[in-house]
């Protein structure tokens, strides 16, 4: 193809996309859009299947069966999310084997949010009302996204991820309508899990790259600094309601703006759990690594079994 | 029905739900670390329904007995060791995946065929919460005997590696048909399921699975037992020490 | 001494017990399973000094507080989660061989310049546990520097094992100088020890036995930390549940 | 050597042993009397290394820091048992490489009793009281046996084993002087551990092998049978001072003899055990079998660091 032409399809694949249309696996598109969404959905899929970890971890000490049940559920789940994630990133001709070997070798990115410790059982509640309240933040406006497997892999995902935030919430109220110890397990989870939670918004708008183009695609709709004051805004009352203080001396409702002002994120912080220097970066790794390693003869199995099958089913074809 | 029977009953439930409830545990601990996402999924899904069968039995069990302290919860969690009445094979340990998949696939052949027994229970909770189970366990049994089938047929490595874990857990599938007196008063009542006729259909339905999957019968006739009498292997307590930490640590709070 | 000088006293000897608590029960979990019975009774050994010391620390603690419900018992078994006050080095799982003697390495030096300063102690009780201690832990410190030289310069496997363990757990090791509010007025004292005073003997003390095993020097300075703030890793729930596991099922017994 | 040379060895050799003269490793030995010996001292080295699985399985959960200190040092001198005796075994020309191999090839035997689970705390209490109350019947007779270095070893051992004895009925006497919860737990304990500990001494007199050459040896001097004897009617008056019933309905004082009756020992249970089909055989051989591959690169590079040392040293010394 001529440049010319290459800069025609462009033209015409950007006119769809302000139009609303969405693009599918069959149409042409840029390479950059192509290698873009392959970055950011794979990030995603690896950041559900890394956030089942933190999680998991809780499954087996449980408080209560009911709580076992849902949080089974939840984690279940989120490797639903992972599935509906990297079949939609196979779409754009990759592998699953790449994407695990790309997450594996620390090539791909996963949502830094994991790295840290679930500590105590008010974490399992932290984690649903705070990470995954600050992820549909992020994620909401991706159910309309360009990419069209992308989009419909969100609006399954959104929907189950607001009903593990009101679950998450649901167990933060119980404890923070319970004993004495239950209330300070609650409050010292929201002390932890805040400033974390804010930095899954990503780094201030100054910092960030990527941004204009997303935007174009839809990849992005609001700034980070946008999404960070939205998931403030809609916190602080809920953190209000459960009696529990936000560990943030500066947080103050600005009637001027209409927003809550809030103090300043450790983003050396960020940096150093983004570089892989977090509580939990090797443990995760090791985890993930550990698991793939191990299941490597199970899945070599299953692929000689349906090898085998196949012939086998041809023999009796041609007999 | 009296007090006697009701305590057989009440026996009786825990004896079929501590099977699921300790299962349904070592499955849970795998979550997150499965060999690929699709049996990871499928292991917690049997784990799920696991425990969705033990509040229904627990929650029977509860009612039955009058004594507002007992719960579903007080059931699974603050029984001591010596009170949980499941059989040795489900709480061995997730060695590797061939462990797990064998354990379960002894497991479920079991389950299925006692459950579609216990459809016909003369105690109508009990004959609808069978009737509800069986779907998911034909499911499991569906699963497990699937991956049996793969790995035994599979590469040389997974034929060994399954074929050690079949021969290593073969020696606890006896017990699951052993009958205690409390299972015996309610086999005569109609209610419990007569376990001993079944044991044939069992075996026939095990063996056709690993013939089929190129695997030797274990010749071994030596079994395991206690479970049943509560006298567990060593991994059970620290089963224990995970799954009741917090409502031994928190006692009598609400979660 | 006033009540808040005796509460940063009482939190200070189970910020040192702590460590040596921890650490001994990782220990406690190799018995028996160690790669030959020498290392077995060697790391027994550390284990039990460990605890013995735990014991003197905890009884003192006990001591100055007016609650009679306090014991080392108590204060070993039915804390929760967030009140233990070890670093977490010592909470780090026994991967293998090379792991447990790295962390071993890495605490033991600590432990050693430490229990010397805290022979100089103005309070008494601990100057005296120092002093027994002491001995305990130089052999300790022998024990492990000398298999680091065995592994670091052994086999070219146990090089590259050794090397992995040492750079993994090397980002614990700021954290044992740490000083928490409790520390710093006990080292205003004159009764605790100023642990900045002794870190630059300690990266001097592991360096040279590094390089003499042949190991590279681990360049990372990132640092992990919150074991003293009682943030722990995910490993300290599980330690807790098999420790607890006996005072939280039967709760108020003598043994 | 001639027939007649030999023989007449042997019969000064016999003779040495009747005068209870010691036997030495440098001395001159039947082969027999060397095979016999190994074959024994190994089992009981095993049965002390293997012995440490079960009592280290309650050392992570010893309900105070008494029992936890005082349960490790009792493992600890297992082990330190299991040292001597390989130590006496290897003055006979073996080495502890080929006598770990017997063991970990299933070749060897160890007491059948630790094939047993320890199921609760009270277990801790029971196996001293009653397991080691069997072995210290089974071994004093061996500290006056005829081969030296076992004779001295056998010393020692007996000397800790009967300060583990008391230590366990003393742990069996905290319990049922405790809450009923305590009491019912060491009953369930002695239930449980009465009928193996009796099986211990070995099988009845008809059964067994070796006797008669074992006797002249001073490797036994007493029969099966009359071990058990002792061993009962040592026991049951402690059992009466534990206010915890012996779970055998048979068992009862006679006062002719002097001596409790009891009844029938289940000895399809005791040849199962033996011959492998414990409850925990395979656990504990997988246990030793796996402690021992993974340690192999520990032993290794400790021998190559002691040959890199020791030609560093010859080089020193010539240069």
């Amino acid at each position: 193809m001529s440049d010319k032409e290459v800069k025609n399809l462009e033209e015409i694949f950007e006119a769809r996309i302000a139009r609303d249309e969405k693009i599918e696996p069959k149409d042409w598109m840029p390479e950059k859009y192509r290698k873009t969404h392959i970055r950011q959905m794979s990030q995603h899929a690896h950041s559900e299947i890394v956030g089942m970890l933190p999680e998991g971890n809780w499954i087996s000490r449980a408080p209560s069966l009911r709580r076992k049940v849902a949080l089974l559920a939840k984690v279940q789940d989120e490797a639903g999310h992972g599935l509906y994630l990297y079949s939609a990133c196979e779409t754009l001709g990759i592998s699953r084997e790449e994407l695990y070997d790309q997450l594996h070798s620390g090539k791909a990115k996963y949502s830094s949010i994991f790295n840290y410790p679930t500590v105590t059982w008010a974490d399992m509640g932290a984690i649903g009302w705070l990470v995954d309240g600050a992820a549909i933040i992020n994620q909401v406006p991706l159910c309309s996204t360009s990419y069209g497997p992308y989009a419909r892999a969100m609006i399954r995902v959104c929907k189950e991820e607001s009903f593990h935030q009101r679950q998450g919430f649901e167990i933060m109220l119980k404890l923070s309508q319970g004993t004495q110890e239950q209330k300070d397990m609650a409050q010292d989870a929201l002390n932890r899990w805040w400033w974390p939670s804010l930095m899954m918004l990503g780094p201030t708008d100054a910092e960030s790259v990527h941004t204009e183009q997303s935007m174009k695609w839809k990849l992005k709709r609001k700034s980070n600094d946008e999404l960070r004051q939205q998931f403030i805004d809609q916190t602080v009352p809920q953190a209000d309601l459960l009696g529990l203080t936000i560990p943030d001396p500066d947080l103050k409702f600005n009637e001027e703006t209409g927003h809550y002002d809030f103090g300043e994120i450790d983003w050396e912080e960020f940096w150093q759990v983004v570089k892989g220097h977090g509580p939990c970066n090797k443990k995760r790794m090791k985890d993930r690594v550990g698991a793939w390693e191990r299941g490597a003869w199970v899945r070599d199995a299953a692929m000689a079994y349906a090898d085998k099958k196949e012939a086998r089913a041809k023999k009796r074809k041609t007999a | 029905m009296s007090t006697g029977q009701l305590e057989d009953l009440h026996k009786y439930l825990l004896g079929i739900a501590d099977n699921s409830l300790i299962l349904g545990q070592r499955l849970g601990e795998l979550c997150g670390h499965g060999p690929s996402l699709e049996t990871d999924i499928a292991l917690t899904n049997i784990s799920l329904d696991l425990f969705g069968q033990v509040r229904s039995y627990f929650q029977y069990a509860a009612q039955i007995i009058a004594d507002d302290k007992v719960t579903e919860d007080s059931l699974a969690f603050l029984r001591i060791e010596r009170e949980y009445r499941n059989v040795l094979l489900v709480e061995q340990p997730n060695t590797d995946f061939g462990y797990t998949i064998a354990r379960q696939f002894f497991f479920d052949a079991f389950h299925f065929l006692f459950l579609k027994e216990l459809e016909n229970s003369k105690d109508e909770t009990l004959a609808a919460i069978a009737k509800k189970s069986i779907k998911e366990v034909s499911y499991h049994w569906r699963f497990s005997s699937d991956w049996i089938k793969r790995l035994g047929d599979g590469t040389q490595e997974s034929h060994d590696r399954i074929q050690e874990a079949v021969n290593d857990l073969w020696m606890y599938t006896d017990e699951l048909f052993h009958q205690t007196d409390a299972d015996k008063e309610m086999i005569a009542q109609g209610i419990g399921v007569d376990t001993l006729a079944i044991k044939k259909s069992y075996y026939k339905m095990i063996t056709e699975v690993l013939e089929e999957a190129t695997l030797a019968i274990p010749e071994s006739k030596y079994w395991h037992k206690g479970g049943k009498q509560g006298i567990h292997s060593e991994h059970m307590g620290y089963i224990l020490s995970d799954m009741q930490y917090m409502q031994r640590t928190y006692p009598n709070m609400e979660w």
